[in-house]
């Protein structure tokens, strides 16, 4: 017998039948599919006992109670808290996503200084000492004529104190806060009639919103969907919001034009805006005659109305001489307005002369609020130095030269003021749910070590809360269950103080009495006066730029905010909302210009121009470019990046308002 | 040279019989010693007198326990009552440092699986001998065996690579197929969402 | 074949009424949905039509131009079909199932060969594919929700109400000794996080259940209703223009604007 | 005989004429290149995903199922030349039987190869046989083709022994003798299987009741399309047969088939053409006028959408179907080559529209009343890997035609022919 290849090709012939015979071929038949089943790039799910734990978000001002799902120190989902009513079980899309926010591909763990060299960004990191110490050096050179700047986007915290204590510590050191847009009418009324304001929205029965997103990212979601049911809302806004698409009414108004419409008003009301009569009105913001009548015979019969204008996240809020008058409408009307309240604290950017900051320090809380970084950049000074101490490389990260990273959501205990719609004070802590990361630096105790006054911002925290137990006033709502008691009924401060951090917020009782209910004369007169003067400097018409841009944004998705990557739900996976730089225009002013749906186009504003994709909706007033500022689709889970124009950037603030409208042109790319 | 062929073919199917039912299980398993060495039956026994529930809690809200953390083990253990040798080990290792035993679990099912021990034991009134065989009983444990390709713990096909098993009542293996035979045989739900997750 | 016997809880048939007019498109229950299933953020590459949204909210309009011109928004998932369910029948390797004790229509990605024949059946577009394997940034991954078993690339995958917390229900009962669940405890992730309260979920063979009532409300309707699929999802709206466009039973019904 | 740089002229059946070795490694070079390219593509879609595709969750179906669906139809000549030689008895087709047999193994081979590429987890297309869904058509499909193209393994097998160096063994040729004795058998099992797979992908799409584009009542448990299916691929089958044989016949430069088989599978073709369309015709009044309407779709309203209006319905069953059957019915023109072969080419052509309106426009067309028409166009990969099923193709069947007889007439044919041209001169040579 000899071996020749045939005999070897009998042998693979023999062990090939043979392999059927045993548990190889059906084995690894077996085996293969399973391991498609858990190949090993899937992440493993975590394991361990699952528990609830309660914190309040701090992603804006709203003050969301929140209920986590944790397993072991990992919270793997978020909701709202339904046993409260600050909450009523609600919560945002980006505070539902709000854990995965310390994961964020464009956190920042570490301090890291970024410099421009040669045109490039060159990114080295550093210690927060280092960091300290290279703003010493710039604190201590400051050319006279600049100011050390800390600003605030979310005032009337105790960290809000412990900022303008520290600002008088630094050299020419200054407190400001960025343009708020939330709160902006009872703030103005506080200020106008000297007395506190909230509103009780839950009794209102007529709410008339001036380019408020009512409905979609303002106040606390949970209380105003809850009240939503017993109100009647007209919404006068230039284009159907989600909120204008939800109200009972809306009423399409030229953009810039509030002011006309709450002149006829006024004037139908009281008499005051003498000369404003509906058929001016039609005339100036193209509201018809009949409409303003009936508006204001609705205001007239309403038992609790509210007339709201914060203004959009995006679209800046209306400037003092239009708020006045919106204020004063609210004195003008049977109003759901009462007398109860924490006076605000607001020193507005606008009010610094323009590049006159030498260093500006970022605090890490966001408004929400899209702010353009122009309205932040005209008070720079030349060569300045913006320090970040936001987690997040973009928003004002995206400017910053020194980053000094703050913990991130729910890695560090924080306190929660009392929310813009709130009806009456209130006070929450939001304990963390993740332990912090090392390298992070709470931003308080950052600027307090480069004022040479340290000071533990937990320690402080605690020192409220004595404060609020030895008033003994208000009631305390525990997150778990709802349970209400009374601050009388804590024996000890530490008592209450551990309530709080077990979940729970502190609010005051709702008072008995009445907001005052007429306006002066006096008041009346100035506000229509200032409204006047508003509206004549406003409207002039650029025949290079013909296109009125209005800007919007969803509150907390924009200016300094981050949203977790998993948004791409709504921005890139579905055309549910749109992304940032994308700008809407009605079919005419589409065909007019040549432009279609999905398109590219550039948009330009005496500040600079913007690529935008077109988005083509019938909802938009023909002549009007409605502009995002948010997460642009690459922006959500993307690499860091810095540069790039938003239409944030490219937004003229003017004087004492911001940008509400800017005239714009629109070309193809 | 005719039967040469026929020779050389039946030589290749031996061989080939030989090494699929002797050689490829081991060559299939990757077997890793446990961490620490346990007895089960030192805890059970009469000395100890543990039941396994006092370990493998079930929680009020369904979940089980699983191996219990070394919380549990430094409860007793937290200076050494026996001085043997796996005992100092865990002290030294483990409850001093204060770090978990990274236990390898025999019975581990992937993830895509969703087993409740509150069905089975409350509801279904099944004895951990059942589905556990004598692992209550042992004195050592023996090591983990680890299906290369799979991912799968050796005790999931079951011992036999055949899946042909002459135990005494208990099921040999905790296949898909274990659990849906014994669904069936007990008319309880066979959907696929019933025990996937 | 399936009897209500003692070892068994009773059947229900699970569903949804969503009101089209409390719903203001937050997209509060897509992001719900996808942090309770698991369903990562979307690749650089991902489009409205390769991305995973097992509940999805669609923008409708009138039709009219300004300032006549409204948006409704419409969410969709899984309509859970009960009769002549299109999924079920098509799959070759029954990967799909209609469960008789719950009317939930199963989909098993550990089964699923990733033919798409369901994909191509489905006419509410509620099935999704992995075009990618799924992806968490890094540290992501720990938040992942331990009920719910990750897909991967190549596998189909749809809304099955929730039913990780359908199983923690049943555990809390049988923990309990019970085997009827408790409806309070289980409420699927979109319900529960929706801020306007838009969507009621329940047994819709319970009389007492809120859903079940709503359901019979001359303002509810399904989608594609000549279709015979009998889904379990109703939909409510008081706006004619909304109903006239949601209710329609094909595109050609609708006022093309 | 052949020429001196003939290498392989061992390998070659006596009495055949074949081009020179080089020649042939020149015409398969192209092929080859183009096998590798798309092995490229189905490589990257098989370990990155089908993201490399332009396939998505609408478009869930794209080019490859739409070619497939083609491609087994156009490989029916396979299974129902087999039928008519076999068990109808009709012995001219002996002279095609062997080239249709290749033909339907590359079609069945290649749609099968394609399929796997196309599934998301290859790995667990097993489970359709383990854990099969017996309502499913996919599963019917599955089973049936498997099935089928096994049968056709065995009826290549002896095509393939019948080569000059296998005969050399000798239980080889036992084997290939006793197989063909057997052939009545394959042939049999062979067309019941194809008959029910046919019918199968036909009912792949009819039975969709959530699509009513595509859904179609019927018998039992199959919708029309089942039947319409199985009817048009018979009805194409021996056209596409035909077509093939004079493009081989055209590219090699021979005659390999007495006029009569063309005339045969003409005429076989054109009277089961004409039933087709009138079935067609006959099924689609029925589901303009009932069918569409019962499940609230207006007919019409599918033909709104540009580029897919009414004209597309007519060419699919006049420009495309009544047109070619008429000329095939006609013996004169039947009879004269041009006509016959562009009735085969139009006939081939529908069933490739009948079955592009099946897979892409269902897909296209919106369902939800808010739905928007979509349009999907394949991505390099999709094509690529397609082009390789092509290449996959022309390679076999040049080596089986080189190697093998395909045409048993093709000996006679060109001996007879003195003014035969030099085989140095023939442009392409298998």
């Amino acid at each position: 017998m000899n071996f020749g290849r045939r005999t070897l090709l009998q042998f693979a012939g023999g062990s090939a039948a043979g392999a059927l015979f045993t548990p190889i071929p059906w084995r690894l038949l077996w085996d293969s599919a399973v391991w498609t089943q858990n190949w090993s790039w899937i992440p493993k799910l975590p394991r361990g006992e699952v528990t609830e734990k309660f914190s309040t978000c701090t992603l804006c001002p709203a003050a969301c109670p929140v209920k986590a799902r944790c397993v072991g120190n990992q919270p793997v989902s978020l909701t709202g808290v339904a046993a409260t009513a600050e909450s009523n079980g609600a919560l945002c899309p980006v505070g539902l996503a709000g854990h995965h926010l310390p994961y964020h591909p464009k956190r920042a763990v570490l301090p890291f200084r970024r410099r421009s060299v040669n045109g490039k960004v060159a990114v080295s990191p550093l210690s927060a000492d280092e960091a300290a110490a290279a703003i010493a050096e710039r604190l201590n050179a400051l050319p006279a004529g600049q100011s050390t700047v800390i600003l605030d986007e979310r005032p009337g915290r105790v960290t809000s104190r412990i900022y303008q204590t520290l600002a008088a510590k630094l050299p020419r050191g200054e407190y400001v806060t960025s343009p708020q847009t939330e709160g902006g009418t009872l703030a103005k009324l506080e200020s106008l009639t000297g007395t506190p304001a909230a509103m009780n929205m839950a009794g209102a029965d007529l709410v008339v919103s001036f380019g408020t997103p009512l409905l979609d990212g303002w106040g606390t979601p949970g209380r105003v969907f809850a009240a939503r049911d017993r109100f009647r809302l007209i919404q006068v806004e230039p284009l159907l919001s989600r909120t204008a698409a939800a109200a009972d009414l809306w009423i399409p108004v030229y953009p810039g034009t509030e002011a006309a419409l709450a002149l006829g008003l006024l004037n139908l009301l009281t008499g005051a805006a003498s000369g404003w009569t509906p058929e001016k009105v039609q005339s100036v913001s193209g509201v018809p005659a009949e409409s303003v009548a009936r508006i204001a015979a609705e205001l007239k019969a309403a038992k609790a109305a509210l007339v709201i204008a914060d203004g959009d996240p995006g679209g800046g809020a209306f400037s003092p001489d239009e708020q006045s008058l919106f204020a004063a409408l609210n004195l003008a009307v049977d109003s759901a307005v009462h007398p109860c309240g924490v006076p605000r604290v607001t020193r507005p950017i606008e009010a610094l002369p323009d590049a006159s900051i030498g260093v500006l320090l970022c605090d890490a809380a966001s408004s929400g609020a899209g702010t353009p970084w122009r309205v932040i950049a005209r008070k720079l000074a030349p060569a300045a130095m913006v320090v970040s101490l936001s987690p997040f490389l973009e928003g004002y990260g995206r400017h910053a030269e020194l980053i000094v990273p703050a913990p991130a959501y729910l890695e560090s205990l924080q306190e929660v003021p009392t929310a813009p719609d709130a009806p009456a004070a209130g006070f929450a802590l939001a304990p963390p749910l993740i332990p912090a990361r090392p390298g992070a630096t709470e931003p308080a105790e950052f600027i307090a070590r480069l004022a040479g006054e340290p000071v533990t911002l937990s320690v402080e925290l605690k020192k409220h809360v004595e404060a609020l137990h030895a008033t003994g006033k208000g009631e305390v709502v525990r997150y778990a269950g709802g349970e209400v008691t009374p601050v009388k009924d804590f024996k000890t401060s530490d008592e209450l103080w551990n309530a709080l951090n077990q979940g729970a917020c502190w609010r005051q009782g709702l008072p008995a009495g009445m907001y005052a209910s007429k306006p002066s004369a006096r008041l009346l007169q100035a506000a229509v006066q200032s409204a006047e003067r508003r509206l004549a400097a406003g409207g002039q018409t650029d025949p290079a730029r013909p296109l009125m841009l209005i800007t919007t944004a969803w509150r907390a998705t924009a200016g300094n905010a981050q949203v977790s990557p998993l948004l791409t739900k709504l921005y890139q996976e579905s055309e549910l909302r749109e992304p940032g730089n994308s700008a809407a225009i009605h079919p005419d002013t589409s065909q007019k210009l040549n432009l279609k749906h999905g398109g590219q186009a550039i948009l330009t504003t005496a500040c600079g121009s913007c690529p935008v994709a077109i988005v083509v909706d019938a909802g938009v007033m023909p002549g009007v470019v409605s502009a995002v500022i948010g997460p642009t689709v690459d922006s959500i889970g993307a690499a860091p990046r810095n540069g790039g124009s938003t239409i944030g950037d490219i937004c003229a603030p003017d004087g004492d308002a911001p940008w509400r409208v800017t005239s714009a042109q629109l070309r193809r790319a | 040279m005719k039967h040469s062929g026929k020779i050389s073919f039946f030589a290749g199917f031996a061989v080939m019989l030989a090494v699929g039912w002797a050689g490829f299980p081991r060559l299939l398993y990757r077997g890793t010693p446990q961490p620490l060495s346990f007895s089960h039956k030192v805890h059970t026994g009469e000395k100890a007198g543990m039941k396994c529930e006092d370990c493998h809690v079930l929680r009020a809200s369904g979940s089980f326990g699983g191996v219990p953390a070394l919380e549990s083990c430094a409860g007793c253990h937290a200076a050494p009552m026996t001085g043997t040798a796996p005992e100092k080990r865990l002290i030294d290792n483990y409850v001093t440092p204060n770090r978990e035993i990274p236990w390898l679990i025999y019975s581990r099912q992937p993830d895509n699986v969703y087993f409740s021990h509150a069905n089975h034991i409350r509801l279904a009134k099944l004895a951990c001998k059942q589905c556990h065989g004598d692992h209550g009983d042992t004195d050592t444990l023996r090591p983990y065996q680890e299906d290369r390709v799979s991912g799968y713990s050796k005790d999931i096909w079951g011992s036999s690579i055949s899946r042909i098993s002459f135990g005494r009542g208990r099921r040999d293996g905790m296949r898909m197929d274990d659990c849906v035979s014994c669904h069936r045989e007990h008319k309880v739900s066979d959907s696929c969402l019933a025990c996937h997750k | 074949m399936s009897t209500t016997t003692a070892k068994n809880a009773k059947n229900a048939r699970y569903g949804m009424v969503i009101d089209l007019d409390r719903c203001n498109g937050c997209g509060a229950c897509m992001v719900a949905c996808a942090v309770e299933n698991n369903v990562p953020p979307a690749q650089a590459k991902a489009t409205a039509r390769t991305g995973i949204t097992w509940m999805r909210v669609e923008n409708v309009a009138n039709g009219a131009s300004f300032p006549e011109h409204r948006t409704a928004f419409i969410p969709i998932m899984c309509q859970q079909c009960g009769e002549e369910t299109p999924c079920v029948s098509v799959c070759p390797q029954q990967a799909v199932e209609v469960d008789p004790k719950t009317g939930i229509v199963d989909q098993m990605p550990q089964r699923c060969l990733g033919c798409r024949y369901c994909m191509a059946a489905c006419p509410y577009h509620a099935r999704y594919f992995n075009w990618w394997d799924p992806e968490w940034p890094a540290g992501m991954e720990k938040a992942l929700n331990p009920e719910v078993a990750p897909r991967m690339r190549g596998v189909v995958e749809k809304c099955n109400f929730c039913h990780g917390r359908y199983h923690a229900a049943k555990a809390k009962a049988a923990a309990a000794g019970r085997r009827d669940i408790d409806p309070a405890d289980y409420q699927p992730a979109c319900v529960e996080a929706c801020p306007t309260r838009a969507i009621v979920f329940g047994d819709l063979d319970d009389r007492s259940s809120q859903a079940a009532q709503l359901a019979k409300s001359p303002d509810a309707f399904r989608l594609l209703p000549k279709l015979g699929t009998e889904p379990k999802i109703y939909y409510l709206t008081r706006r004619p223009w909304v109903r006239e466009i949601a209710s329609a039973s094909s595109p050609a019904e609708v006022r093309r604007g | 005989m052949a020429s001196q740089s003939t290498f392989d002229r061992h390998l070659i059946i006596r009495g055949l004429e074949r081009c020179s070795t080089p020649r042939f490694l020149l015409w398969l070079l192209p092929w080859v290149l183009l096998l590798a390219f798309g092995l490229y593509g189905a490589g990257l879609c098989l370990v990155r995903g089908l993201n490399q595709t332009n396939m998505d969750n609408r478009f869930a179906f794209g080019l490859w199922i739409f070619l497939d669906l083609t491609v087994i139809a156009l490989g029916a000549g396979a299974f129902f030349t087999g039928f008519l030689l076999y068990i109808l008895k009709k012995k001219e087709l002996k002279a095609v039987i062997n080239s249709a047999v290749v033909i339907g193994l590359v079609c069945y081979s290649g749609a099968v190869a394609v399929l796997a590429v196309d599934v998301g987890q290859p790995l667990r297309a097993w489970f359709t046989f383990w854990h099969p869904n017996t309502h499913s058509m996919l599963a019917e499909v599955t089973f049936c083709i498997t099935c089928y193209l096994t049968v056709l393994v065995i009826e290549y097998l002896p095509v393939i022994l019948r080569n000059r160096k296998l005969r050399q063994i000798p239980s080889f040729l036992l084997f290939e003798h006793e197989l063909h004795k057997l052939m009545y058998v394959f042939a049999g099992v062979g067309t019941f299987l194809s008959f029910f797979h046919q019918g199968s992908l036909g009912g792949l799409y009819g039975v969709l009741h959530g699509r009513p584009f595509a859904y179609r009542a019927g018998f039992a448990l199959w919708p029309s399309t089942f039947f319409l299916f199985i009817l048009s691929a018979a009805a194409v089958g021996p056209s596409f047969i035909a077509l093939s044989t004079w493009v081989v016949s055209k590219i090699s430069r021979k005659r390999l088939a007495r006029p009569e088989v063309y005339d045969l599978l003409g005429k076989v073709s054109g009277r089961l053409l004409i039933l087709y369309v009138l079935a067609k015709t006959v099924d689609t009044v029925i589901w303009i006028n009932a069918t569409s309407p019962d499940r609230g779709f207006p007919a019409a309203m599918f033909y709104s959408w540009k580029p897919f209006g009414t004209w597309l319905l007519f060419a699919e069953i006049a420009l495309f179907g009544l047109l070619p059957a008429l000329i095939l019915l006609d013996g004169k023109r039947r009879r004269r080559m041009p006509w016959l072969i562009s009735a085969a080419a139009l006939a081939s052509a529908g069933i490739a529209l009948n079955r592009f309106v099946m897979t892409i426009q269902t897909l296209a067309l919106p369902t939800l009343p808010f739905d928007r028409f979509l349009t999907y166009f394949p991505s390099w990969q999709e094509t690529a890997t397609f082009l390789a099923v092509v290449a996959f193709g022309v390679l076999v069947y040049s080596f089986s035609f080189r190697y093998a007889v395909l045409f048993p007439q093709e000996k006679e044919l060109n001996v007879a022919q003195p003014s035969q041209p030099e085989p140095e001169l023939v442009a392409v040579g298998d």
